[in-house]
């Protein structure tokens, strides 16, 4: 990240809103396209005033259909426009996934880079908001298989910023997913200006000798937080990594971790089998096998179909940083 | 050289009307229309009190959504609902109290407590189970009719509602193509309420009338005053008629009004000025009818206070009732993913 | 009570025709639908040859497609094409020789030889890029038109091509929903052929014209004979001047027959009569073309055989020259992924 | 599998064929509905014949539209029937994304299984004849990470349809792979009569103690093939396992072969990245790490979108016997 002098102290939604922004004022091939994002601002609010600072050519209010809010932001990005879509919660982008997965990901592929397709889709997901089965839901690993596509998922408001101006930079199609839970929970110092945060680059939120753990979003926090605690238990020392961008993956700072602690733990709130963490440990179980000493650990959201509304159910699911800091610990001891 | 499309052998006609309504059939529609503004102002009510994260409402839905549930048949038709259908549910027969199941995420809740408020389900009556993916619901009520259709059981059609913002999603379209070409025995009920959170119907189509689209996929489309009950009953009850008789499906337009803000989440004011919402406020459905229903001295004004009591003593009941029910149990997340175990848990 | 839609303020008329054509204007016509003709009949005869595991031909849709071309202008407007289209991207300015680059899938090829011949691309030519996934395209196209717009290039129109089966997807009605809400400049041409595979438009839709759909949308339909070129060549003139104006998308259907089996994989004789093929085959528009220039004196005998014969040539050359070009090299599978190099191959 | 005495020789689509005019023909309950499933007789001529026999109703010739195919037929599963419903090409599947994993994956779960959804849906998928970009595609890996959603994807007649039966008798809607390369190429017996082969059983087609291959689809053929010629070249042995069920998967089957073997390759056309590969090997890295001795191998179709027409392309993707024999050999000599 470039260092600036002027930093001002945001929440995820304000670091979000303001990238956006300036994204906007900056450059007249900048678009922000989805469902109630024009007078009502979005459903969080994050484009809040926009409308009437922009305009309704650039601040687009689309109907309800969420194949063509990325399907006619594809064809506005292979025409010269940088359409910032948004699918208004990110269980709701199934009906977008052919235009996400058939169309995007393969137009430069397909063509041969005769067109490209420089594309955002923005979109809130994750739990633990009362959300209930369908305003919940983790979607990463339904597209991080998709070869084309790039995926980040930010945590913090300096990643939200840095992100989100690289993935509008990028000439590729890039999903870019917020937590919404750390919307309004975290806040941090956000460099004013422009400057990004690189596509797969991984950050290491502390450093530890005694066991890696890699997650991202909302659990990246509490990671870094359960670690915290550990250290202040008993001195433990666990190194951990806020993966930020899930494709392309940063294979190079996880395996220089785990080749130094000896022991992976992934952690992510999405559903276990298949997930982000099947790959991660693949990974290392292709590169870096003889260098573990413990089986490598994944502490994931369980595999249902979704959190329920009623709060047991949502309790369930969620992984609290209590139960972090257990798995840790039984997993320095081993 | 070019010429116009020729015109269609299902262009829209006005329906037959003036279905008799016994006094009884009247005061059953007032009723349910009373229950539904009830239960849905207590849905915020609950939520301002903090008692409930979130709860829908239909405020100027009641009259589109008490008459389609009188039209159903109770035992032989199927209810293809949608979010803001509480009240057409429990018009087709929905218990009360387990709308406060659902409000209270109760295990009682026939969902278990998983999904948000306002999305019932209940097989044995035949209200069938929805998500929140917009127009989702929309080929399943068409699958239904079509296996209505193939075990011949030409007594029974499915009942299909949504908004106007869900007419803009593909599925919304494929779903009224196969209809239209296999002239399935179902009614498709638009409750045109004008708005889709935020985003009015003139961001949402270019056209007027959603019933105009019906031309395109072989069916007739029906405008209807939302507001006037007998009027929807009239057209829902012509339509189900007609899709008995194999003269397949129609797509009814009620035009209506959403008085409140989306849910709960949301606050209306930030893109609709207070007039709109006043000038359709005057023709609010609920005091019209009881207004018609004291004109045409089917009730009296004794019998209309009696009433609004009684119903204000169910929704208290099923309040009260619903609050004292447990949630459901952590382990229950973990049922029912499909039949049997599932996979062991980590 | 019920009523029935109000009149569409934008309901169907029949276009203005008789645009003039100079003598050149329909020789080029004519010249543009034999190249497509011989191109296709190589591809199935290669096919056969065993010279390529593939061709898809489009017998039948010449005049819609060399008409279309014409009216597209070169270096302003934009095509998004399927997969049908090889004569309409020639007409539009796409190479003869490329063309058989994507038939031998040649390292040359536009695409790397990557996807299935037919599917061409052209930025240069303003050709757009495509998927197989039929429908995929069009909300490309409604993006690409409201970049125009939202640039304020007056002087460009987008054409999007499909054909009738492509109607019934879900994201055919989205693309023309959001093009006639936002009256973006904007042609749809529909390839009515009757088929799609094995599937007749009976068992597609409940209409029997896909222009009367365009209703719904808020746009004009036009019906056109598909089979005449100057029919077509007057409705997308039009169409494209009422776009150019702000007068918003047209959605034209040239009603056309496909005389082939829907690829060289195919074999339309297991579901569709001879005697259906023939009874189109005497409207072929390639031969009542010819027989119309000739009546009206813009060609002589002596012409056609001329032309045929050069266009065959061309063919003949194009066939050979990329016959002798090198197929991509195995490293080309892995360029072009995102830009730059994408992540290490294992 | 039951025993029966009278089985017949078969390629794939001769098993997936029969099996289907079988379901027609045991319960009325049952319903085919697709693209050109009618007259054509499906694009590979599996229902050829079918309409005539049962009639429009029961061999439904749909519309051009994916989601409405899916859709509809979970409407008539949750009303009472039993629809398998074909998407011609895995590629197309695409636009039903929404219809699988938002609507059918979870019928049971969200309506805490008022509502149930038995639907088998079947599609080709899979390269080596020259499909292009965009009729060659696998699928399993973009599914596989959905609870509430079973994935077959047999190799042999037999399997194909043992599987099929299963998943047209299961209660919840199973995604039914066809590799269209094994369709004409792979015969084999199949016992005549309804049998089952139980969904999330692999199968051990050759035992070995060198090296456990995980595999699936037309690459468990070739695995195996190339294990019989390790065999026959200097003795090795081998040990494949052909996965059948990608979910629910059968680890017992994976971990017990790891336990003996010690060293594990997984082999699978469809891209790595992501792929069903990963969850194979943060099973065994989770369940049974100090069992191995070799580093986990995925040799996987590469990370690019597809693979492209031209043959040097195709080539270059699939994974030839060949390449498959010098891995095993590889990894039996670390
Ligand atoms: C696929 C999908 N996209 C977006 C949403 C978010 N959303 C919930 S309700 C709604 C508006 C629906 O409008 P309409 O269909 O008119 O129904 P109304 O709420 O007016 O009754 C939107 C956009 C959703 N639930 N599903
Ligand atoms: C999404 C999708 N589903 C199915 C197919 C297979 N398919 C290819 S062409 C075709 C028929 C298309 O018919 P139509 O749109 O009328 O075009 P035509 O071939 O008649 O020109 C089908 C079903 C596909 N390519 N994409
Ligand atoms: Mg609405
Ligand atoms: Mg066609």
């Amino acid at each position: 990240m470039a260092v600036t002098s002027a930093t001002t102290v945001m929440n995820n939604v304000e670091a979000v809103r303001a990238t956006l922004y300036e994204a906007l004022k900056n450059d007249p091939r900048t678009l922000i396209m989805g469902e109630d994002v024009g007078p009502r601002g979005n459903v969080f609010l994050i484009t809040k005033g926009f409308l009437d600072e922009f305009g309704p050519q650039r601040v687009l209010d689309t109907p309800l259909a969420e194949a063509s809010i990325v399907g006619i932001a594809i064809g506005m990005a292979m025409e010269g426009l940088r359409p910032i879509a948004e699918i208004q919660f990110a269980d709701f982008i199934y009906p977008a996934f052919n235009q996400i997965v058939g169309e995007a990901a393969k137009t430069r592929y397909r063509s041969n880079g005769d067109y490209t397709c420089p594309l955002v889709i923005r979109t809130p997901y994750g739990g633990g908001v009362r959300g209930s089965l369908s305003h919940s839901i983790s979607i990463e690993a339904l597209f991080y298989h998709v070869p084309g596509l790039k995926i980040v998922a930010p945590s913090t408001p300096a990643d939200m910023k840095g992100l989100l101006n690289a993935a509008i930079d990028d000439p590729d199609p890039v999903l870019y997913l917020e937590h919404k839970k750390t919307y309004r929970l975290i806040k941090g110092e956000v460099p004013a200006g422009h400057y990004v945060v690189p596509i797969g680059k991984a950050a290491i939120r502390r450093e530890g000798h005694q066991l890696t753990v890699v997650s991202y979003g909302l659990n990246a926090h509490q990671a870094l937080e359960a670690a915290n605690q550990l250290e202040a238990d008993d001195g433990t020392k666990v190194e951990v990594i806020d993966l930020r961008s899930i494709r392309p993956m940063d294979k190079q700072t996880i395996l220089e971790s785990v080749r130094k602690t000896r022991k992976l733990l992934i952690i992510h709130e999405d559903n276990k089998f298949g997930g982000v963490g099947a790959e991660i440990s693949a990974l290392v179980a292709e590169e870096a096998l003889f260098d573990l000493d413990a089986p490598i650990g994944r502490l994931c959201g369980p595999d249902v179909p979704a959190m329920g509304y009623a709060l047991p159910l949502e309790e369930e699911f969620m992984i609290s940083t209590e139960r972090m800091k257990q798995r840790m610990r039984e997993m320095v001891q081993f | 050289m070019a010429k116009a499309p020729s015109a269609h052998p299902h262009a829209p006609v006005a329906v037959a009307s003036h279905h008799e309504l016994s006094k009884e059939q009247l005061r059953a529609l007032f009723r349910s229309m009373l229950l539904q503004r009830t239960v849905d102002n207590r849905g915020f009510q609950l939520n301002r009190q903090g008692k409930i994260p979130f709860a829908a409402g239909s405020e100027g839905h009641e009259a589109v959504q008490a008459a389609t549930g009188m039209a159903f048949q109770r035992g032989k038709d199927l209810l293809y609902p949608y979010y803001r259908d509480v009240g057409l549910c429990m018009a087709c027969g929905f218990p009360t109290i387990e709308v406060f199941y659902s409000l209270f995420a109760r295990a009682k809740d026939n969902g278990g407590g998983r999904q948000f408020p306002s999305h019932l389900t209940k097989r044995a009556a035949g209200i069938s189970s929805f998500s929140s993916i917009i127009a989702g619901h929309m080929t399943h009520a068409v699958g239904a009719a079509y296996a209505l259709k193939y075990r011949n059981e030409r007594d029974r059609v499915v009942i299909c509602s949504f908004g106007e913002g869900s007419t803009s999603e593909g599925e919304w379209h494929e779903a009224l193509n196969f209809a239209g070409l296999h002239r399935l025995p179902i009614v498709f009920v638009c409750e045109n309420n004008k708005w889709a959170i935020s985003t009015p119907q003139e961001k949402q189509m270019a056209v007027q009338d959603v019933a105009i689209k019906a031309a395109g996929y072989g069916m007739q489309g029906i405008i209807v005053d939302g507001f006037d009950p007998i009027a929807v009953y009239d057209a829902v009850t012509t339509a189900r008629a007609q899709a008995l008789d194999g003269g397949g499906p129609t797509l009814i337009e009620a035009k209506c009004y959403r008085f409140l803000s989306h849910t709960t989440d949301d606050d209306d004011r930030t893109y609709r000025s207070k007039a709109e919402v006043e000038s359709h406020r005057k023709d609010d459905p609920v005091p019209r009818f009881e207004h018609w229903l004291l004109e045409h001295g089917v009730m009296s004004a004794g019998d209309v206070a009696a009433m609004k009591k009684d119903v204000l003593r169910e929704v208290n009941e099923c309040t009260d009732a619903a609050e004292a029910e447990p949630y459901p149990q952590a382990s229950d997340l973990y049922t029912n993913v499909v039949e049997g175990a599932w996979e062991p848990w980590q």
